[in-house]
């Protein structure tokens, strides 16, 4: 039973805010976004600073490719698939490391670290050296280009370059963090297995009404002690989120003593473009001076880059499908494996011009934010997996999610190129994606598809 | 042999504590400027094998002084920690304790021990830790007591094939 | 490949009394299970002891939907999908409490007891006051009704009525638990998982054939002693089966000492009725004085409830498609998880009126008999298993099962409402089950359905 | 220490007498009015924890005395035990033991333990429980020999993830 | 979607030596490999020697049909679908072992070692002795026989006779190991299972290719030493593989001391016939006397049995699909669990004849090349394993697996009723098996599935 | 209870030289005659249990002499050994621990353990072995050292439920 567009487009209503909840467990859904959407896209494979030199690999994946993402002696950067054209063999089976040469070891063809057939075992005893290694190398990856030292790849020949792909509002999500300095990835790529759909963490990342309830009990005075004053310190003025009615298991109201993310004023804005891409969240006036590294706006040239809208931006964003970029200088990409099985990666970045202690509290709160062991994610999962198992049961199915925050109000100024919506806490954002993964999904060609994620005028 | 007997008891003690959700008194068995580290393994070539666990300053899943360790307890406590609510359930297997070095004329031990976590959660999800633990002991006044001066966990997992770390090791 | 009608004619054939293999493991039956049984039919959710106080609940499932069925203020019993309408998280992750209030752990809409959302954070920041939180309650199961204290859901809001539905035969199966006294369930439900397919296990609740061999080991002095001449005391004269040309794998005779199901004689009757509801197995005369509490059918308008013909049914009866009840006083539901994966749970019963004493001998069975370490069911899972792991070789599948114990020598006796076969040991309701069974997965409307389960003159 | 020393050599060999299923010299190690209990266990809201076991004269998974267990290995002795035949094949690892009281003037121990059951069948079937067991010890004549007055098994499993359970804890 | 002939046709190319990556991953594939392969071919079940007597018994395994193969009274052989003809159940759970008859735990049907249906339990009681014992046996294997103790079964009663089945490739194969000497099997069957499709290790038995790469670290002095010297004792004059260009991973050239299989010049042959048996590797003359036991190619009847084509062959033979025979006296059978698992069967021979000390010496080779903990095999399951995991990638399955070696150089020569080519190390035989396989696949009848897998004149 | 203590610390030491993949030192712990076993274990009718495991001289995974241990330690070492490269990582959990027998006046003891060995490979592949081992132990010279002239390894498998045994036990 094929998936027809109509099917597609009836999975979604940008009118109506729903979504069906079968995009999340059935095993077409899946196979077909490991065709439209991971077979297309362009996917980060890792930072520039992880391989500075020759040698120097990191494996990554790209739907259900093995990809080996090499700094080259000439200083570029290539991504081969890790297997061997012999009989499919993986040439490497470390997660990162540096080579001179990729050996696989079944028959012992051998590599270079640009993927090119060097070695081929009996090549003049059994190959009678007749076999042309010049077609016979590690295949590369279709496109492979880095935005400021962020690696892309996709294995879609007829994908746009980069550049056009990110759009304006890819880049702006990219420059949040690209801005903040001299950007080197501290080593330790923390890499675990969650139980649920791809959908609901990506879903999650624009999630800034989630905080205060899954991650109540991280805004602690002795967690803000423990994490100096980084995580939720409240200021006496931060607006109180309405709570009228919400109750505990055991009847007690729930109060919050404060807004979570500490001093958040709700002033929110979205940022939506082409192709799907999206930030959401605060404005940076909104956010205060809690950024990292603080005052980083400021600096010099950081509002050119930024550009007159883009520069009050503080969410998060998302680089259409799985790249979600966040506050404390990190950058999260959420595998799927199967249809309820999903990978996180957690890339973690400083400046290199950041004096030692700060780096340290930089990394201390990397390691105690996010994570398995974050002292704020550990809820997520659990959420994000009884979620998908709700997903499953028949009646349960006649429920769509309903994205209602905001629907419908959103006014989408287009300025300086961008896409923005200037609004409270919302849903707009997630809205946008749930809306391109349709159109991704369609299988329409890139022109279309472009077409089909232009933003509107109103959300 | 005695020593044998009572870091083993201790070791006893200290899991027992843990499966009985007594965070706070597992907490007093660690000093004051105690670190609890666990790095991240990495799948790399034999000879890069000394880049295998990150360092301390690097990324790791856990590289906690006590005020941090305090939180998580705390933060268990705060009846919103949904994820423990229901709690899960552990069990923890501690085995081949060994007393593997004795510093500063017996004012620290130094031991590894292995440990198989089992947690269960709701209806039917398990997830197991199998590792290894270095520790640093310092025997208190009384025969028996020690505090944890700092202890190092070795997952044998790379990929972590589990949905959170919510517990301690 | 659908599966069509004629498909499931073939699948099982009343004459012959055959059934093909396949149902037992290909993927496509089990899914179609899931939506033409599992999301139609009548399931028993739990009883109504269980949850004697407003806001006690229990945690129920029907086909892949998580159901909480929740005492009300108002004595009633309410059953809602434990699935909110945002994102689709679980709103209760215990298997039974006391809950004031449902909290969604996610972003925090908590909803009463009856369903309804009460509070949802940011309901004037964020949604300006303009969600209808009318629309968007806990989904509610379609159909909730109880049974002399039984509470049954069906999703399928076109379904009969529940005592419609049971019959007389569902009514009666039903009447042979709750006529022994003021039921109440033991606190403490045994639920365990046996990889096997689900219909193995309820083909299995009529099978009085297989206990004296399957169970043979259970039918010793030592057994019997401990369990206080409960079970399988013998009588010098209860009848011997043919176990003539019988050898066990060392080539010796296998020698029953006598009839396994201690004073039972032969006499068998079997009730059908509509939907595919059946009661199989021995006689009152012939049970003896064996049935929990001794002497229940003489008691003060028993008959009357029973009825002429019921009064003498002392088999199991099935509510079809998975509810089991024991003459323990148990019920077991068959719940199925994959189409080889069933989970198991049993409700025990007592009579509030029992002495401390007999109650005590009452739960000793109970907990001796069946669940995972029971005496008797230790053995089951394990033909179970290995009945459903030989339905998948291609040549294994060529050998239809065979029910042919008096297959065509059931004379149906239509009387009292009730339509019954008085026989001997046979095979006459698990053929029953499997032709509705058929009836049911060929999507037959309600009234198609009934005519298609109505008992013939002869089985 | 010697009592520890003892405590843990009669678990090892009473393990050992399972594994061995050497079920009538296990059962001599249980005293005539000894009770066997593993009870139900539920997931529940901490706040109902209190309640997650059933307690004795509720449903249970074990809830036997001495007739009942001796009934449970001539069963398995019939011959016609056909579940048992081929037989299992289980481990114990039991570790983490701790006399964590001792009443009466030492004619009786209460000991905490925690074990690991794996058990394979047939070709390629595994099953592993983990968990803990409470036992009230008598220590008899001589040293070393102890009668278990009591025990109770605590599973973490809510959902017993097994088909069936045919053996002893 | 069906898999059609052109499909099937699209996945192997003979003329460019390339097969499709999803063949050996899609589930559909997998299905159709159980009933076109699996459900049609003689597949070996056992020797006769590990079931001399009568009763004794050895289960097997065809597709996913469990097989008891039994000893009979009348010394013949018999194998039977372990599984009742009443629920299903098995009626054997033992691997091995000897039985006066089945007995079925469900319910007590017992079984005569020839399968014939003996007792029912309530045969005349509860079936009034209507049951057609006759009609109810184990079902039986479509065809079994035995080709010189090597006992066959095919579940196609239309498949021709083994011997023609097997043809004159096939008892080549057979006969290399069967003319050693009076063959009895080793007790222990060495079992453990593979995460890799079946393929891979079917196409790695002809790889004469890998040895030196794979096993590289095998063929070190201390293995020599401790094997006895009959493993990779290197001949100064060995000749050496051209490894120019065959860099490690830290650059370094890798150097192979000697031609890994010790004195094996490279001259090979290769043997392929209809059906798709395939026997491939060194010549007798280029193994030198390094054979087990030494020096059997000479013993009385051996030449005229292998004939005067046969008796220089000294490579693998594959009995199509999956019984490959080794040089060390061993079988080894592959058998598919799903597209990912295999399932491997280690069947080591002696000869009854062979002094007890030399016995011993054959038997610690048989225990130390093969098998999970074999210096050899360790790295191979390593190698299938990743060789699986990269045909899943939709990139990577754009890649085609590349058969070469020899490609189009190998000159058929038909002679005495063999069809042989003279060569050197070569993939002939992989590709051989892999258009069988197509052959197979497509659903041919056996006539024109013989036309197909007619040997061509090139390869 | 010397004899416990020493023993169960040798065990200990020898599971961590084998989990610090320090295999020649670990060599050094067998004698130069010693045998070391691991019969293939097979699902019988317990009527025939006798013939549960293959027996020496017959088919076994491993039955190795002090030279084939020493082969498979060099092989190990040629760095060519790719399925060790990267390195499996295994942590070994040895329990049970029990001197069954002392003959010859103390120059041999025969010992039963038991074991949990886990293994994982590359991002997610694990494995785990549960099984007991029978060791001969020769008492050293000093307290505490031991020769091991002979080790059977059990295990609870029948179908090896992993792609290969390149690992020690
Ligand atoms: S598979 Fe890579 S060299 Fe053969
Ligand atoms: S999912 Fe329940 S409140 Fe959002
Ligand atoms: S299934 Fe074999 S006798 Fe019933
Ligand atoms: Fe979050
Ligand atoms: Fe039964
Ligand atoms: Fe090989």
């Amino acid at each position: 039973m094929a998936i027809s567009r109509d099917d597609i487009d009836g999975f979604i209503s940008l009118e109506r805010g729903e979504v069906d909840r079968r995009i999340f467990s059935d095993d077409e859904i899946f196979e077909l976004e490991m065709e439209q959407i991971f077979g297309r896209a362009w996917l980060f494979l890792c930072h520039e600073s992880q391989i500075p030199d020759p040698g120097d690999f990191f494996q990554s994946v790209m739907g259900r490719d093995n990809v080996l993402v090499v700094r080259q002696h000439d200083g570029g950067v290539r991504a081969m698939l890790n297997t061997c054209p012999h009989r499919g063999n993986a040439v490497c089976r470390a997660e990162e490391g540096n080579a001179r040469s990729f050996l696989c070891t079944y028959h012992g063809w051998s590599f270079g670290i640009d993927g090119t057939l060097k070695g081929v075992p009996g090549f003049k005893n059994f190959y009678g050296g007749e076999l042309d290694k010049s077609e016979h190398g590690l295949p590369p990856v279709a496109q492979v280009t880095s935005y400021k030292g962020f690696v892309f790849g996709t294995h879609d020949p007829t994908a746009p370059p980069l550049e056009e792909y990110l759009g304006t509002t890819g880049r702006l999500g990219l420059d949040l963090l690209a801005c903040r300095g001299d950007m080197e990835v501290v080593p330790g790529i923390q890499k675990f297995v969650l139980d649920c759909n791809w959908k609901f963490a990506v879903d999650n990342l624009f999630d800034w009404y989630h905080p205060q309830l899954t991650h109540a009990s991280a805004f602690v005075p002795s967690v803000r002690r423990a994490m100096s004053g980084r995580v939720a310190a409240p200021s006496a003025d931060a607006p109180l989120i309405d709570m009228s009615g919400v109750e505990q298991q055991d009847g007690s109201e729930l109060e919050l003593a404060t807004a979570a993310i500490s001093n958040t004023a709700f002033d929110n804005v979205v940022v939506i473009g082409e192709y799907g891409h999206a930030i959401g969240g605060p404005t940076a006036a909104s956010r205060g001076n809690e950024e990292l590294p603080p005052g980083w706006r400021a600096a010099a040239g950081v509002a050119d880059v930024l550009g007159p809208a883009g520069k009050d931006v503080a969410g998060h964003p998302n680089i259409f499908p799985t790249s979600w970029i966040t506050t404390t200088m990190q950058l999260s990409l959420r595998i799927p494996r199967t249809r309820s099985i999903t990978e996180i990666w957690w890339f973690s970045f400083v400046p290199r011009e950041l004096p030692p202690e700060f780096r340290k509290l930089v990394v201390r709160i990397q390691n105690h934010v996010f994570g398995p062991a974050g002292l704020l994610e550990q809820e997520d999962g659990e959420n994000w997996n009884q979620s998908t198992l709700q997903t499953r049961g028949l009646a349960s199915r006649r429920t769509k999610h309903h994205l209602l925050m905001g629907l419908g109000r959103g006014k989408v100024i287009k300025e300086h190129g961008l896409a923005r919506i200037e609004t409270l806490t919302n849903e707009h954002a997630q809205l946008w994606t749930y809306h391109a993964w349709a159109q991704w999904m369609k299988g329409l060609d890139w022109a279309e598809l472009r077409a089909a994620t232009t933003p509107p005028d109103v959300l | 042999m005695v020593r044998q007997f009572e870091v083993e008891r201790f070791y006893t003690r200290e899991a027992a504590l843990l499966d009985d959700r007594r965070f706070e008194e597992w907490l007093e068995l660690f000093s004051e400027d105690t670190n609890y580290f666990m790095p991240i393994r990495r799948t790399r070539l034999a000879k890069e094998l000394d880049r295998e666990f990150t360092r301390r300053g690097e990324m790791a899943f856990f590289d906690d002084d006590k005020a941090l360790m305090r939180a998580r307890v705390d933060k268990l406590r705060t009846g919103r920690a949904w994820a423990e609510d229901p709690p899960s359930r552990t069990r923890r297997i501690v085995t081949n304790v060994d007393v593997v070095d004795v510093v500063d004329a017996g004012t620290e031990l130094t031991v590894r021990s292995n440990f198989l976590l089992y947690r269960t959660r709701l209806d039917s999800e398990e997830d197991t830790w199998i590792g290894s633990r270095i520790d640093t002991l310092r025997p208190g006044g009384e025969p028996g007591v020690f505090r944890i001066s700092a202890r190092t966990i070795l997952l044998e997992q790379t990929v972590l094939l589990a949905r959170n770390l919510s517990n301690f090791f």
